[in-house]
């Protein structure tokens, strides 16, 4: 049941808003390694933006870049509007910027809820003493975030697990509570470094589902990296595709899918 | 649950009602049975948390390292018991396991890392040499990568090295912890292809835990679905994928076929066969 | 309760096992002999060891499980300064006397302020003075000193600081030059150290170390070419485990003592009547006579002289209380006829205590390795200017009094 | 400044080195093999020598027959310690690990003092610790010919070592092991063979160490606390190589004599503690990893 | 069968993150501290309380202000003496020369000394970690106690550098007998240990995990790695400072540089690995067993009536043993070994 062309750009167009982040010119290396060259692409506010390649392309490098990991050695990230000027990753998170990786990087010795409230860590506001104390304010606050985290709990359906220590969850499980704690933060650009990897259809299905409803819902811009081209296809609104460290496709999963280049770089011929 | 019929070979690998507890109190695998007869590709599936990887890593004894017990139920490989053998023995009586998450060596380059799958066999450094190209050839992406740390390299990069590092000890059976992670479609079916290709040049037997079902049924004679640490389905690979239930939970397909990822309503619309 | 009831708590592992063993083996050794021979006029001793790891903490912990066994603890005896340290004011509330052979708190020997603590025979400071006063009469008087460079090459900690207010005094008084070098501890690299010393070419140096650095300091001398005879060690660096191990470049090397080297009667009858019979309580026993073991068994004396004078005062044949054993170290008098009557004539300097005077000689000899066995070498026992030290004592015990308020007092 | 003195002082540090260095090897060995600093080598450093004097002053042994009769010894301690503390605890925490062997050094202090007693004992090599004449003479300059031959034992031991490591599959074996614990047994290296070959190698190691040591300053308990002296050497030189222990044992040897001599007489002495230690960190500052270290990999 | 949380819901938040959810805990905290504050003072042998319960107290406290650091926030340290000693030689000269400060601000300003180096000595976490980081911290270890050595304003001229420990005094009314002292150190080790465990279950104890478990991770999600280290140096420092200047005041009697040397360093350190690396309760069980352990088998070696230099080695081997058998059978620690015990318990009769 494919939805029919004019409704999706319908809803697209009603959604999508201005450039939030505008990259341009692009290009890192590691000692003699290329992994980005020239690469310029933006995205735009409340829009599913998705990142295919093939291994190697440069595509995680390209979100350590947006959420200042790596510091390119040339180009410019415009940030809504105003030019980065040496961001680190916390700078990033500050400014609204959450992620998740492609090799968990979960907080091993934690309880799935401790994972989530520390993606609340920003938004948290009383001081070490308070804490210490557990009384008044910090008390109340942490109470406040704490129906936050379990709100997102909720929506993830991961209930049952909220304090069992990570280390010990499934692959796929992790992928899920990794992803909580990047929308615990509320951020206004989230960036998914393929987080469905590990899944069946059936949960993948589900996390399309959770994806959608964060971008619906909050609004939220979704950078997204992912290797199974039928959720790339279905969810994204707008694709890039590198190959190499370059750029070889921008534009709708419909134009990508018929871009030559990227047929013959990554889709293949089927 | 008996299975083996009179006319299926012999099974090469066989796991017999295993029971696996972590940390002393965690039941993760209530008595699973399954058999790999030689020469064939099993695919064993399930949601997350299923108990596939342990399952594959109380195969190969690997469930020690991670303070896991085996309290019942034994594992038998080429006739032989093998619960009680160090990997290494396993290794070198031919089976290998690719874990699930990769777990490269990061401080050896792309090669060594290669190169330390070969540790079991003592070769010559032509042999070696003549293995290394196979699986050069193989991964090409892996030959020009070949001098980088491993910890510095892509995860798909990584996922191509553990694969070709397990092939390295040119095992007679391997076990594949989801091999298809985070690696590119048309990678995928390379991986898949060097499976069919091994079982049918070689006759390499696999037992492949894999969650991309689709893919694994089609290569796969014979297919089992574990759930919450039970066996809950078992059958030839094609019966399975035609099965009703199998095509809606694990194949995404409902009755008028695939169904756009956009367009799922619901969450967990899932149907169990065991509580 | 039937037997006299003394704490040990003991190390016999560790750096310092070495020492320990063979101070307490003494001791015990010679209790064994008292009991051999039917107590203290019918009344036999008893012990317990515990074991510290000459850790303070441990230590702690030893005495207060002692003190109360057995009807109570009525002697301890730590061979530890950060264990007597520890316990210094718990004995004085336990009444528990502790004796400190030649180590701990020197201004101690002032029984007004410290009724409980004994720093037997001798203190650190007096020892300093005593060096000072031994290396005069070598050079041919106090006034040859004048001139003469002297290195204090010392473990630096609280017991290698210990002097400085004596030897920078004497310095003043006599003028010597005093080069204070530190080594780090334990001590086991001294190169630099010795390098310093050779380019300072001292007259004398005066080792003032402990454990693995004595050995150390030894070897690092003949390496660098340092004669052995113009070191003067401690007498915590003048035993036989100190020479051993530095094997042949010990010889020639001087230390101060308060046991004079040699055989006595007394240790053949420890051999007769206590290793014979299989008591014995050192596993090696080559090592009878040891300066570790002698001090010890000199230790054992003291205190079965204490016990004994403290019975003829409270009751003879009864069990002391730890009150009555302070009263008995705090008037002993072991004189040379005492001491010839007991087989150790010689083996340390007479005794006598007052409550002013809680460590009752001060008198130490000198002696030297000759590559198998220490010799004496002062004939006689060498006193150093005990009017400083006595100074000191005044001063920094009077200090003590007023940081803790304890009015000076002679206890009754 | 006299510039005579400043060179003994040099080269009597340079030479204190090559003696970390000695003790540093050992620790190398271990950590390389497991990612693990072992805490236990100094108490095998002990056992190691206290064993061979054991074995000449208690059963009469010559040293030549007391030597092999020791290595055998550390073999079999080697092989002991894999099966029993080591075995059980694969893929754990380092800091566990770690732990392990801090027990272990109890265990391995007290089993050498039980069997062998509490007491000093020497030790004589028949290399003499004197000035060698002819520096003497010449420059005024006092090395000791003891600490030439033990500089000459350690090079010949870091040679090989370095050599074994470099080029054979073992060495790569070890490094893979060190990484990931349960992906090297996934391939197939024979964990606890490695663990036990490498132990009962430490073993000997300490053993040349303890031998030149215990001649040096006696054979006591004291030979445990020189893994002090070798911990900044190792920091310093970086965990994982063994060229690296000689190279830092002699930065370390040198400048810690040089500041004992030239600063410390400024501030009161005996700073040799504590100057390697903040010497190394500000190594550390500069490559974390000490100068010959494997790279510590950070990447998500 | 009894000890169950069935039937005991949480309606709250607050009352899910409590400290103890389940109510058997509560009550058996709750008798705990009954018998703690009221029983053992009253019944207790002065022996017990002031050789084994107040040293207990006082190394729990140094092992929960390592566990701070090195289990929750992952930096290794061998440097605990130090900060401990600094302490205790800060508390000293505060009660010296501020006469009539209470004693408990002079621990807390001693305390708060400790943080302020710590803090100095933390700065290099930042770049060094793990093994490398543990061994950087002996220059900790070593230079403060040479300082203390040296620096003779610091033991107000003592020739020998030992300084007796000035009497504990509130408002006049002194610490002096082994009941008082235990109940002070009580008190004092209970806040702290309530105030660490507020700590740990909120932001800070969150940061400090993150950090531990995936540095670079924490910063993405917006953690400040050299804030939360230092921030963890100087807790953690601070508890050692307190607990130093208790080791001296309340157990030692005497302030000298010697007694926090190294081996008290490792010796806390053991404490929370056997107890248990990140907890609480384990930096309790890890200073009871290496408090009473030894004690034990002394007293065990002696009944056995060898040979004392015999008795002295096997204890010191079975301690090392000891040691190695519980990290085998637990590398998570009696904590965890404790935890495990309670959900088999909630599981029992039922084998799973
Ligand atoms: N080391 C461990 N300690 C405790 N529990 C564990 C451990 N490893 C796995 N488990 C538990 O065992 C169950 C099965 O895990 P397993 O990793 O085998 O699942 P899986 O089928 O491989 O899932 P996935 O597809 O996500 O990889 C899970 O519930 C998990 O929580
Ligand atoms: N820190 C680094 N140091 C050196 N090389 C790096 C580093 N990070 C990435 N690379 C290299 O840059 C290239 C791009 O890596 P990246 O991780 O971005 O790939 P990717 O597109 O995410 O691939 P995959 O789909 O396999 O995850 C790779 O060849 C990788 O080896
Ligand atoms: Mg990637
Ligand atoms: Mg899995």
């Amino acid at each position: 049941m494919q939805m029919n062309e004019p409704d999706a750009l319908l809803r697209a167009t009603r959604r999508i808003g201005p450039v939030i982040l505008d990259l341009k010119n692009i290009s890192l290396s590691f000692g003699g390694v290329k992994a980005l060259t020239d690469i310029s692409f933006d995205v735009r506010q409340h829009e599913i933006r998705a990142i295919i390649g093939p291994n190697g392309a440069g595509k995680s490098s390209m979100l350590n870049v947006i959420n200042g990991v790596y510091r390119p050695q040339q180009g410019a990230i415009i940030h809504k509007g105003q030019q980065r000027k040496g961001m680190d990753c916390y700078g990033a998170a500050k400014s609204g910027i959450a992620r998740t990786f492609q090799n968990i990087a979960l907080f091993k010795g934690m309880t799935v809820l401790d994972n989530i409230m520390t993606g609340r860590n920003l938004k948290m506001k009383s001081n070490f003493l308070m804490q210490a104390l557990y009384w008044g304010p910090a008390r109340r606050e942490e109470i406040a975030h704490r129906v936050k985290a379990e709100e997102i709990i909720d929506f993830l359906e991961i209930q049952a697990i909220r304090k069992t220590p990570v280390g010990r969850l499934p692959y796929g499980l992790q992928k899920r509570v990794e992803l909580g704690r990047a929308l615990a933060a509320e951020p206004e650009i989230l960036l998914l470094d393929e987080p469905m990897a590990g899944m069946n259809v059936e949960e993948k299905q589900d996390m399309c589902r959770f994806i959608l409803d964060v971008n619906d819902q909050f609004g939220t811009t979704i950078v997204l990296i992912e290797h199974d081209m039928g959720v790339v296809m279905d969810i994204s609104d707008r694709v890039v595709v590198l190959d190499y460290g370059k750029k070889i496709g921008d534009g709708t999963p419909d134009e990508v899918r018929s871009n030559q280049d990227v047929i013959n770089a990554y889709l293949g011929t089927h | 649950m008996d299975t083996a019929t009179a006319a299926a070979p012999p099974p090469y690998l066989s796991v017999n009602n295993i029971e696996v507890i972590y940390d002393h109190v965690i039941l993760v695998l209530k008595g699973v049975s399954l058999q790999v007869p030689q020469g064939k590709i099993v695919a064993l599936l399930g949601a997350n948390g299923a108990g596939k990887s342990t399952t594959l890593k109380t195969i190969s004894t690997l469930l020690r390292g991670e303070r896991g017990d085996v309290t019942k139920g034994e594992v038998q490989f080429k006739g032989e018991r093998v619960d009680q053998l160090t990997p290494n023995e396993l290794v070198k009586r031919g089976l290998s396991q690719v874990m699930e998450g990769r777990h490269c060596f990061g401080h050896l380059t792309i090669e060594e890392n290669l190169l330390t799958g070969a540790y079991t066999r003592n070769l010559g450094r032509a042999e070696l040499k003549e293995s290394l190209d196979k699986v050069y050839h193989y991964f090409p992406r892996l030959k020009e990568r070949r001098a980088s740390q491993a910890g510095y390299t892509s995860g798909g990069e990584q996922q191509m090295c553990a694969i070709g590092r397990a092939l390295m000890a040119k095992p007679s059976m391997i076990l594949l912890d989801e091999p298809s992670m985070g690696i590119a479609p048309q990678i995928v079916d390379e991986i898949f292809g060097i499976v069919k290709d091994l079982n049918h040049k070689e006759n390499v037997s696999f037992l492949l835990a894999e969650q991309n079902t689709n893919v694994a049924l089609r290569y796969a004679d014979f297919g089992y679905i574990l759930e919450n640490g039970r066996v809950v389905m078992e059958g030839e690979a094609t019966e399975l994928a035609n099965n009703e239930d199998v095509k809606e939970f694990y194949l995404g397909m409902s009755g008028a076929g695939r169904k756009s990822f956009r367009d799922m309503k619901f969450y967990r619309r899932r149907k169990r066969w065991l509580a | 309760q039937t037997e006299q009831f003394i704490a040990l708590p003991s190390y016999r592992v560790g750096p310092y096992a070495a020492g320990g063993s063979g101070f307490y083996g003494g001791i015990i050794d010679y209790f064994n002999l008292v009991n051999a021979n039917g107590g203290i006029n019918g009344t036999k001793i008893s012990w317990e060891e515990c074991e510290t790891e000459y850790n303070p903490s441990r230590g702690i912990e030893c005495y207060e499980r002692l003190k109360t066994k057995n009807g109570g603890a009525t002697l301890v005896e730590p061979l530890s300064t950060g264990i007597a340290y520890g316990i210094l004011d718990r004995v004085a509330k336990d009444k528990v006397p502790m004796t400190t052979l030649g180590y701990g708190r020197s201004d101690a020997a002032n029984g007004k302020v410290f009724p409980y603590v004994f720093p037997l025979i001798t203190s650190y400071w007096n020892q300093a003075a005593a060096m000072i006063k031994y290396l005069g009469d070598k050079n041919g008087g106090m006034a040859k000193l004048k001139g003469k460079k002297i290195v204090h090459l010392y473990h630096d900690s609280a017991f290698g600081k210990e002097p400085l207010p004596v030897l920078e005094e004497l310095a003043k008084q006599h003028g010597f030059e005093l080069i204070k070098i530190a080594v780090a501890p334990p001590g086991s690299e001294q190169q630099s150290q010795w390098l310093q010393i050779r380019q300072a070419n001292p007259d004398h140096v005066i080792l003032w170390g402990w454990g693995v650095m004595n050995s150390v300091a030894i070897k690092t001398a003949q390496r660098n070419g340092f004669p052995r005879e113009k070191m003067l060690g401690v007498w915590w660096a003048g035993s036989e485990e100190d020479t051993i191990a530095s094997g042949d470049a010990a010889k020639g090397y001087t230390s101060m003592t308060f046991n004079t080297p040699g055989n006595y009667p007394l240790l053949d009858e420890l051999r007769k009547k206590v290793y014979a019979a299989g008591k014995g309580n050192l596993a090696d026993q080559s090592r009878i006579g040891s300066v570790y073991h002698m001090r010890g068994v000199t230790a054992g004396i003291l205190y079965a002289e204490a016990i004994r004078h403290a019975q003829e005062k409270f009751g003879k044949g009864k069990v002391m209380t730890g009150d009555q054993i302070r009263w008995g170290l705090e008037n002993m008098d072991i004189d040379e006829a005492r001491q010839k009557a007991l087989g150790a004539l010689g083996m340390f300097p007479p005794v006598k205590t007052t409550c002013d005077d809680h460590e009752g000689s001060g008198a130490v000899k000198v002696q030297q390795w000759d590559g198998k066995k220490w010799v004496a070498i002062t004939p006689n026992w060498v006193v150093g200017d005990k009017a400083l030290t006595r100074k000191l004592v005044e001063e920094s015990s009077a200090k003590y009094a007023a940081e803790k308020g304890i009015t000076p007092a002679c206890a009754k | 400044m006299n510039i005579s003195f400043f060179f003994e002082v040099l080269i009597g540090g340079l030479l204190s080195g090559v003696m970390y260095a000695l003790v540093a090897i050992g620790f190398v060995l271990i950590y390389k093999a497991s990612g693990v600093f072992n805490f236990a080598q100094g108490a095998m450093v002990f056992f190691a020598a206290l064993t061979c004097v054991g074995l000449m002053d208690k059963f009469g042994f010559s040293l030549w027959l007391a030597i092999p009769a020791t290595v055998v010894a550390m073999i079999i301690l080697g092989l002991l310690i894999e099966r029993v503390v080591l075995r059980p605890l694969v893929n754990q925490p380092e800091i566990t690990l770690f732990m392990a062997t801090i027990g272990l050094a109890f265990f391995i202090e007290g089993l050498a003092q039980l069997m062998w007693g509490s007491q000093v004992h020497r030790l004589e090599l028949p290399i003499e610790d004197v000035p060698l004449q002819f520096l003497l003479d010449k420059f005024n300059i006092i090395v000791s010919q003891f600490d030439v031959t033990a500089a000459m034992v350690c090079g010949v031991m870091v040679l090989v070592l370095s050599l074994v490591f470099s080029k054979t599959k073992v060495g790569r074996a070890l490094r893979a092991v060190a990484d990931d614990h349960q992906a090297a047994l996934a391939v197939g290296i024979p964990l606890q063979r490695i663990w036990g070959i490498l132990w009962a190698v430490a073993g000997m190691v300490a053993l040349v160490a303890g031998l030149l040591w215990g001649a040096r300053n006696g054979v006591q308990f004291a030979l445990t606390f020189i893994a002090l002296k070798a911990l900044p050497v190792l920091i310093l030189g970086g965990f994982t190589s063994v060229p690296g222990a000689i190279v830092g044992g002699l930065i370390i040897g040198a400048s810690e004599k040089l500041a004992e001599v030239y600063i410390g007489p400024m501030v009161g002495g005996g700073i040799e503690g504590w100057f390697p230690y903040v010497l190394a960190l500000l190594f550390l500052l500069v490559r974390p990893e000490g100068l010959f270290g494997e790279k510590i990999i950070r990447r998500i | 069968m009894f000890y169950r949380e069935a039937g005991q819901f949480k309606t709250s938040y607050q009352a899910d993150g409590q400290i103890f959810p389940i109510r058997q805990d509560r009550l058996a905290l709750g008798a705990t501290l009954i018998v703690a504050v009221v029983a053992l003072p009253l019944l207790a042998s002065p022996y017990m309380l002031s050789a084994i319960l107040i040293p207990f107290l006082i190394f729990a406290l140094a092992a929960l202000g390592l566990n701070i650091l090195t289990g929750y926030a992952g930096q290794l340290s061998l440097g605990t003496a130090a900060f401990m000693a600094v302490g205790a030689f800060a508390s000293y000269n505060f009660i010296l020369r501020i006469p009539g400060i209470p004693v408990l601000l002079a621990f807390v300003l001693g305390g708060l000394c400790a943080a302020m180096v710590g803090i100095a000595f933390g700065l290099p976490s930042l770049r060094i970690r793990g093994f490398y980081l543990a061994a950087s911290t002996l220059a900790t270890q070593f230079f403060v106690v040479w300082c203390l050595t040296k620096i003779g304003w610091l033991t107000n001229y003592s020739s020998s550098g030992v300084i007796t420990a000035q009497k504990m005094e509130i408002l006049g009314y002194a610490f002096d007998t082994p009941a008082r002292k235990y109940l002070l150190v009580l008190f004092v080790v209970a806040i702290m240990a309530l105030l660490a465990k507020n700590m740990v279950r909120s932001n800070v104890g969150r940061s400090w995990m993150a950090i531990r478990d995936m540095d670079v991770a924490a910063e993405v999600i917006g953690f400040r790695p050299l804030r939360t280290k230092l921030m963890a140096f100087a807790v953690s420092s601070f508890y050692c400072g307190v607990a130093g200047a208790l080791y001296a005041f309340a157990y030692l009697g005497t302030v000298e540089p010697e007694a926090y040397n190294l081996d008290l360093s490792f010796r806390i350190l053991f404490m929370i690995i056997i107890g248990g690396v990140g907890s609480i309760l384990g930096s309790f069980l890890g200073s009871a067993f290496i408090v009473l352990l030894p004690v034990f088998l002394n007293i065990l070696a002696h009944g056995l009536g060898l040979p004392t230099s015999v008795a002295s080695n096997l204890e010191l081997m079975v301690f090392g043993a000891l040691i190695i058998f519980f990290l085998i059978v637990e590398p998570h620690g009696l904590a965890r070994l404790w935890q495990i015990g309670k959900e088999k318990l909630r599981l029992w009769p039922f084998p799973h």
